[in-house]
């Protein structure tokens, strides 16, 4: 046994954990206020990393306004979305929202690759320290930067869904369109509120994956990364998800430390976490933290 | 008709939620060949002993016997082969289906051609079968007078045919005893009068033991042979309907003081002053 | 139309305000191709209770969904004639604007959400309130339904009457000018079928809400509303006052059940009978 | 009347990053090829370039497309759409050159007896295998562990996500390190997309690795880099032709300073060789300007492309018909064959019936990286000196019989 | 939406009531369609009739997606995946054990549906998405085992498949892969039809839409939730296999994740739980992008091409097309093709009254 190395990884897999944590949030939120999987979830990344990226480079943005201007075009963003391609939708059956969200996807991918070119960019220097040694192990500073941001995030939406009155309306939407509209919550305002904090949420996580690895077309496949993280935590629990996301990192961290000191199969770094993820299903079928659907008759 | 062999006995029941007793130590016994309803205030325990009749719910204590045999731990599907069918309270119909498919779903314990069978339609007789029960749901559909809506998908249906629907469906089990639940809520007059015949043809001419419950004072003194009583979990009371209307503890629990609907029903029917 | 009144359609007598609530002929359609209302008209005066009666599959739950809006979820079309509230239209209004006009539907089956509890069920209905008095008005639903007040779970785990009990208070959690309910009775034991119509009773005299009341207890609906319309197919075949439809022969014998104190008994029922059909 | 030519190319799927310059060069040549020397034989060349967005089916639908145009020969480009399109150009006789350079496609008679390698008489590359180009580079890490005066046996280890790609030289690298006495470390697996590899680095870090090989494409080469220059790995990383380049120097900055990798052209943009003017006037077809930079691949696809009219002039020479069995003729005709203006640039060839291993020449490259690569273009930052591609040294394998298809 | 059929067509048996095809002139057209199709290799070329093969092969793995999506209502987001081990299967049945490709093919099907049927265990007890991405989790893990098992797959360098044969008949080119095929859709999509309206059918339909009476009817929920995912996988194996036979070698690269997302686009454009809706949807998918490119070719060196400076951007708006029209298609025929072609087959049978 390799106890520092152990020690490092397991460090890792909490600071990567929490950026899964961030995504899976963001995915979420969507799902918690419409049952849509958003299968586009990477795209959001993906165009918050370029967008910021433009404003630092073409722009010359101090990265504070950069970042807060993409945040803002984000909101945006998932606001035009929602009224051009989710509110015609509604009321059409879940799986057809799901399958525009791989349309839109498939879209943005695309047109991102249109705008920006097919090259991976790096993203200017940002921190005056780009990293900092944690207990030993050396840490991107973004990552750090990204854990303080997904705690501020998830006691809010903590908040927001338990005590705020819009968060009930959400969650209404969810279980119920027509239900919700009855109560008079306007159905087309609760997508847009979800989707435009989704993609802001998910842009955040793309800005720091940006940063550490630079930008390309290949970073919304952390869209998909996230899916073991949402279901482990339960499709409906925000702070699940983040739990998930945590326990994700740390699988992959673990499955590699594993498989790198006996095993030596390669690739449980990737595999590890969807064979935890079936057996805790089976165990579990709603995930650690979701709850049950109401079975009455 | 006056028969003594219990079809249906249910020995100490109770069930428990959490916190929350939904029946305490309910026996009762359904005889064979009866109309036997269940009445008691909302949120007594009707529905959970339905559900724990039909297999729903398991109980936490007790037994439930059906035709001699115990089925307390008996899976849920083998229920309807023995001979229980059931319709819920709240609607549940298969919404996408057509009626006549809702009701031939209702004969999947009868059919015998599984997937192997079924996709050579023609050859190893599937054809065949499916006509022979069609037939028999036909039957069906003419005796609860759906014949309109056979094609209908069932989603689309007001909330009275579903109803019909839904009896329909279970009806195509050939059950022995048929658990009703609310049959006559959202019906008008009219509607429920034929809903009890239903009911009572069931009853007598297709033999069928009924266990009922209803919140119609009428139809249940009209056509029930027994009535059992729930408040809060326990029951407190059984016996024929005069007798269980007489006692002064229902009247207090379900009926509130007096029952106006079934001895005066001017009274209520004075408008209000305006 | 044949009706057996000879009151006009659109005035009750007892009202010659202009009505709060209007439907002049309006006709819906659903997806497109299935014609369910055919030029129905009804009006609701200010401060009253309007009791709609009829068949199973008359339109009844149609007629409440034009009016609160919710036809447009379920791909139906008012394709003519109008709504009006308070003078101004209301047909083709998106529902939630509706529901802030102050009109509140209690939808068929109750309609809760399952997966919160009866306090957040409660909340929601004041989803369109800002005031402050949230608190005290569940205190107020608390005290018309104390057994709400015992039940801390899910929503969706609360028996059926429970379940009622809820809805209705969730309506008047939105405080609303006029509540649609569609059978409010529906699976509510006689004690609560009383207490419930009581309670219509109630909020129409000391809270001044007007009731569009689909119910198929004629008996009770009567006797609560001051105004009844009896529709069958889509139509409206027979309107007037409450005392006049509950002792009209027809009502009599097809919604309330028999004539007069005697009642006619399910037990002796033909399998042929007669039927009555306005149209 | 054209002469019909298939390009394949990858400018919108999961390769496009190296995609886009290596057909931009492809399409060029041809271009400047109609233009300057009037096509082949005079005969125009109809080029028909088709983006498959990397998805290998598409590949396959297309290429029924071709196959009624009767193209005479096709410019490919993937890993699985060329393996899958193996057995249709060897039935239908349509050389196929291809932007795989997997050893398996080198078996031109099927002669190796390994398992798995099939014949492929009509897949041609320009430039060294997969397999090849790392036991240059492996061979150059022997000596360099020897001249940095190295204590004991180098470790070595490849990276790399399972894939066809990737683990295409695999074998033949672990099997050559071992014989010049490395230690060979048990494999490291990465996704071929982007993501947090400190995991994979740290493991390196620990194993104690020397030399490492980086086998998939760029992105996610380049997020494995920095993760290991964060977490202060120090191990000499040799790229692959796909996983490095001036795009992906660029991307990575500092962290991609001093890896090694094949160039498969004997110079590279802004050099001075002989063929230079050609290369210039065919990237002024596409950019009129000529201040555009042009990286590796480009140029890589000029070479591909100019065999392919060369052996479709030989075709053509003396009144014959270009057909595609003529073609692959072509491609045998000549000894250390350099297309013609190109000297200096494209590396000679070599192609016989039984072997298409083109060249065995390679040469190593090493990239350097000063100071901060995100502001400006690549153009800008080589011009600058920023980066800066150095060439290390060209490494000639033996012919040997055994390596071949392997 | 009540069934609409013609005014004039008097049934008098319940075996009428229940044909497939209800009325004469649809037989008729059925008929017309086949002699149309066995003769189209005598009039297309390689290109179109490679289009034909892979619609049908798509369309058979995407009705076996339907069987799952559609009937039974649980998301797979691993059909890919199942597709792959179908087309390995095969390779490898082959190969081992020279059984003839002909019965390698439905071999391979039924390994797949045993694969499916462990993968599909969890379903017993997992409901809508969270099954979803336990099918997730089954095309990560399947794609990793198509890697790691050289034995079975050939590894990552992939395996060369033999054509189909029959008795001598080597159907190695698309003129004659065509018929095979076509008769292997004919097979797999009259037994779904079948299928859908037997028993097995109906209880599939029922647990989707209320579970819990469903089960009150005697209906084994486990057993019919385990048995969809057989049955999806056992035609994604099939159509897997006829693909490894039509491309003739088969690699871990082609079954991504990707794939599966489009079986899932050809299933709901197609038309959730319509049979033939799932061959309109991969037609739909197939063509797609073919349909983009020609316009995109049509326009290349025009007047619109020099505007937008289309050149190098056009693979962009390709793919942006492909998104687009999904969204649209969603938005504007949101019941799928399926719809849309019994609204045109409405139409014609009211023509001239289609008010
Ligand atoms: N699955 C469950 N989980 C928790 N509590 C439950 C569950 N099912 C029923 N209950 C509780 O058990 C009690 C009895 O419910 P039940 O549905 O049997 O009443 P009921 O007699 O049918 O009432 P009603 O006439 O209103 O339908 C109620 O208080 C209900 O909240
Ligand atoms: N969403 C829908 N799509 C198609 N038809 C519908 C829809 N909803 C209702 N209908 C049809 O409209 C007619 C009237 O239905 P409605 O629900 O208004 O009746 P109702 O008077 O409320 O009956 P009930 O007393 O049974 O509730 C019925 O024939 C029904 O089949
Ligand atoms: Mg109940
Ligand atoms: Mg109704």
């Amino acid at each position: 046994m390799d106890w520092s190395l152990l020690l490092q990884l397991t460090l890792n897999g909490l600071i990567v954990g929490a950026l899964y944590g961030v995504v899976a949030m963001s995915f979420v939120l969507i799902y918690k206020a419409s049952q849509v999987v958003n299968f586009a979830q990477g795209e959001f990344l993906l165009v918050g990393a370029w967008v910021c990226w433009w404003l630092l480079t073409d722009w010359q943005l101090p990265f504070w306004a950069g970042f807060l201007f993409t945040l803002a075009f984000m909101t945006l963003f998932g606001m035009i979305l929602q009224v051009v391609v989710l509110r015609p939708l509604i009321g059409e059956p879940v799986i057809s929202v799901i399958m525009a969200t791989i349309g839109l996807g498939i879209f943005f991918q695309a047109l991102m690759k249109w705008i920006f070119g097919v090259f991976a960019k790096p993203f200017p220097p940002i921190f005056a320290a780009e990293q900092v040694s944690v207990f030993g192990l050396q840490v991107q500073t973004v990552y750090l930067m990204s854990l303080g941001i997904s705690v501020l995030i998830m006691a809010g939406f903590a908040w927001f869904f338990t005590a705020s009155k819009h968060g009930l309306a959400m969650r209404a939407t969810a279980f119920d369109q027509q239900v919700a509209q009855s109560l008079g919550v306007s159905v087309p305002k609760v997508f847009a509120m979800s989707w435009a904090i989704s993609a802001v949420v998910s842009s955040v996580a793309g800005v720091v994956v940006g940063v550490v690895n630079g930008v390309s077309s290949a970073l919304s496949f952390y869209g998909i990364k996230v899916f073991p993280a949402v279901i482990l935590g339960g499709l409906d629990s925000v702070v699940g998800a983040v739990l998930g996301g945590l326990i994700v990192g740390l699988l992959e961290n673990w499955a590699q430390y594993i498989d790198a000191e006996w095993l030596n199969w390669g690739n449980m770094y990737t595999i590890a976490p969807f064979y935890a993820l079936i057996l805790i299903l089976l165990v579990k079928p709603y995930g650690l933290f979701g709850t049950k659907n109401i079975e009455r008759v | 008709m006056e028969a003594t062999t219990p079809i249906l006995a249910a020995e100490r029941v109770s069930l428990r939620f959490g916190g929350v007793r939904a029946l305490t130590d309910v026996s009762f016994e359904v005889r064979k060949g009866e109309v036997f309803s269940i009445i008691g205030p909302n949120g007594a325990g009707k529905t959970s002993m339905v559900n724990c009749i039909s297999g729903r719910y398991r109980p936490t204590e007790g037994r439930i016997r059906f035709d001699g045999q115990d089925i307390t731990r008996l899976p849920t599907r083998k229920r309807a082969a023995i001979g229980i069918g059931r319709t819920f309270q709240n609607l549940a119909l298969f919404g996408h289906m057509t009626v006549l498919d809702n009701i031939m779903v209702g004969r999947h314990h009868l059919l015998k051609h599984g997937f192997w069978t079924g996709m050579p339609f023609w050859l190893f007789g599937a054809q065949r079968e499916e006509i022979a029960h069609r037939r028999e749901v036909e039957e069906i559909i003419d005796f609860l007078e759906i014949q309109h809506v056979r094609k209908a998908v069932a989603g689309t249906l007001s909330y009275g045919l579903r109803k019909r629907v839904e009896l329909a469906r279970a009806v195509a089990l050939r059950p022995k005893l048929i658990l009703l639940d609310e049959p006559m809520a959202g019906m008008n007059l009219e509607e429920k009068e034929d809903m009890a015949r239903f009911i009572l043809d069931l009853n007598e001419e297709w033999g069928m033991t009924v266990l009922m419950i209803e919140h119609d004072m009428g139809v249940v003194m009209d056509i029930s042979h027994r009535v059992m009583v729930l408040d809060f979990g326990r029951k407190i009371a059984e016996g024929r309907p005069e007798e269980v209307l007489a006692d002064p503890h229902v009247r207090r629990a379900y009926l509130g003081e007096a029952d106006e609907v079934v001895s005066e029903p001017e009274e209520a029917m004075e408008p209000v002053e305006s | 139309m044949s009706a057996a009144l000879e009151t006009a359609v659109t005035a009750p007598a007892v009202a010659p305000a202009p009505p709060l609530l209007e439907v002049n002929n309006i006709e819906v359609v659903y997806n497109d191709v299935i014609l369910v209302l055919r030029g129905l008209s009804l009006a609701v005066p200010q401060g009253r209770i309007v009791a709609l009666l009829g068949a199973n599959g008359a339109g009844k739950s149609t007629t409440l969904k034009a009016i609160s809006g919710l036809l447009k979820t379920e791909e139906g079309e008012v394709t003519r004639g109008e709504v009006r509230f308070g003078g101004e239209r209301i047909d083709g209004t998106d529902p939630h604007l509706i529901v802030r006009k102050g009109i509140f539907q209690v939808m068929e089956g109750r309609r809760l959400i399952a997966d919160m509890t009866c306090l957040e069920n409660l909340r929601l209905g004041a989803f369109t309130r800002s005031d402050n008095e949230v608190k005290r008005d569940i205190d107020m639903v608390y005290s018309y339904f104390p057994r709400l007040k015992e039940r801390t779970g899910l929503a969706g785990y609360l028996s059926g009457g429970e379940q009622q009990m809820l809805a209705i208070g969730r309506a008047l959690m939105a405080r609303p000018k006029l509540i649609l309910m569609d059978e409010p009775s529906m699976g509510l034991s006689p004690l609560l079928v009383k207490e419930v119509f009581s309670i219509i009773r109630k909020l129409n005299e000391e809270l001044g809400i007007t009731i569009l009341l689909v119910e198929q207890n004629a008996r009770m609906a009567l006797s609560v509303a001051s105004y009844g319309y009896v529709m069958e197919q889509g139509k409206v075949v027979l309107d007037g006052t409450a005392e006049a439809l509950a002792t009209n022969e027809d009502v009599k014998e097809f919604y309330l059940g028999g004539h007069g104190a005697e009642r006619k008994s399910f037990k002796n029922l033909k399998s042929y009978k007669r039927r009555k059909r306005w149209l | 009347q054209p002469i019909p030519v298939g390009h394949l190319m990858d400018l919108s799927g999961a390769t496009s990053d190296v995609g886009t310059p290596f057909s931009q060069g492809v399409n060029d040549a041809w271009a400047w090829l109609n233009r300057t020397r009037n096509g082949v034989n005079g005969r125009q060349v109809n080029v028909l370039a088709f983006d498959y967005g990397y998805q290998a089916p598409r590949a396959v639908s297309q290429y029924q497309a071709w196959s009624r145009e009767r193209v005479v020969a096709i410019n490919g480009w993937g890993t699985a759409d060329t393996e899958a399109l193996v057995r249709f150009v060897t039935r239908d006789k349509v050389p196929y050159v291809s932007g795989s350079y997997s050893a398996a496609l080198t078996d031109a008679g099927g002669k190796s007896g390994r398992q798995g390698v099939e014949a492929a008489p009509y897949n041609f590359f320009y430039g060294p295998s997969y397999s090849d180009a790392l036991r240059a580079m492996l061979i150059w890490a022997a000596e360099d562990w020897k001249a940095k005066g190295g204590q004991g046996r180098p470790k070595y280890v490849h990276m790399g996500a399972n894939h066809p790609y990737p683990n295409s030289p695999k074998a033949a690298g672990e099997a050559l390190a071992a014989e010049l006495g490395f230690e060979v470390l048990p494999a490291i697996v990465f996704a071929l997309t982007p993501g947090d590899y400190t995991a994979q680095c740290l493991t390196l870090r620990n194993q104690g690795a020397n030399y490492a090989y980086l086998g998939n494409t760029a992105g996610s080469n380049i997020s494995v880099l920095r993760a290991c220059q964060t977490a202060g790995v120090n191990v000499q990383f040799m790229g692959n032709v796909w996983g490095m380049d001036e795009n992906a120097m660029k991307a990575a900055g500092a962290a991609a300073n001093g890896v090694v990798f094949p160039v498969r052209t004997q110079a590279v943009w802004g050099q001075q060789a002989p063929g230079m003017a050609n290369v210039q006037a065919v990237s002024r077809v596409s950019d009129q300007s000529g201040n555009a930079y042009r990286p590796v691949h480009y140029l890589a696809g000029i070479c591909s492309a100019m065999l392919v009219a060369e052996a479709m002039e030989t075709a053509a020479a003396n009144g014959g018909q270009v057909s595609g069995e003529r073609v692959r003729d072509g491609f045998y005709a000549r000894q250390n064959w350099v297309p013609k203006g190109f000297e200096g640039v494209c590396a000679p060839s070599t192609f016989t019936k039984d072997d298409h291993r083109g060249t065995l020449a390679v040469s190593i490259y090493r990239a350097r990286v000063s100071g901060d690569t995100s502001q400006g273009s690549v153009g800008e930052l080589m011009q600058a000196g920023t980066m800066r591609l150095e060439p290390v040294k060209t490494v000639t394998l033996d012919r040997r019989a055994d390596w071949l298809g392997w | 939406m009540a069934v609409m059929t013609p005014a004039g067509d008097y049934r008098t048996s319940y075996r009428e009531d229940m044909t497939i095809f209800p009325t004469r002139n649809s037989r008729l057209a059925l008929w017309l369609g086949l002699a149309l199709l066995c003769a189209a290799p005598l009039v297309l070329g390689r290109y179109e009739l490679g289009l034909l093969v892979n619609i049908g092969i798509m369309g058979i793995a995407a009705l076996g997606l339907n069987i799952l999506v559609g009937f039974t209502g649980q998301i797979s987001i691993g059909h890919a995946a199942f597709f792959g081990f179908g087309a390995f299967a095969s390779a490898w049945l082959h190969e081992q054990f020279h059984i003839p490709v002909v019965l390698c093919i439905p071999l391979a099907g039924f390994m797949t549906a045993l694969i499916g049927l462990v993968f599909g265990a969890p379903a017993a007890r997992l409901k809508g998405l969270y099954l979803a991405i336990a099918t997730l989790a089954a095309q990560f893990i399947l794609e990793d085992f198509f890697a790691r098992a050289q034995w079975f797959t050939g590894g990552v360098a992939g395996r060369i498949t033999e054509p189909f044969e029959l008795f001598g008949w080597r159907a190695d080119r698309e003129e004659s892969f065509f018929y095979v095929v076509l008769a292997f859709v004919i097979l797999m999509f009259v037994g779904a039809a079948n299928l859908m309206r037997t028993r097995d059918g109906r209880a599939l339909v029922a647990v989707r839409d209320h579970y819990l009476s469903a089960e009150v009817m005697g209906i084994n929920l486990a057993y019919y939730r385990t048995l969809s995912f057989g049955i999806a996988s056992f035609y994604a194996g099939v159509a897997g296999a006829l693909y490894a036979h039509y491309l003739l070698f088969v690699s871990v690269e082609a079954f991504t994740i990707l794939l599966s997302i489009q079986f899932l686009g050809m299933v709901i454009i197609g038309g959730l739980g319509s049979v033939m809706g799932s061959l309109m949807g991969a037609a739909f998918m197939v063509l797609l992008p073919e349909a983009v490119q020609m316009v995109a070719d049509a326009l290349a060196g025009g007047a619109i091409d020099r505007a937008l400076r289309l050149g190098n951007s056009i693979s962009f708006l390709r793919e942006m097309t492909i998104g687009a029209a999904i969204i649209l298609f969603l938005i504007f025929e949101p019941d799928g093709l399926a719809r849309r072609w019994r609204l045109i087959k409405a139409y014609w049978k009211l023509y001239p009254y289609s008010h």
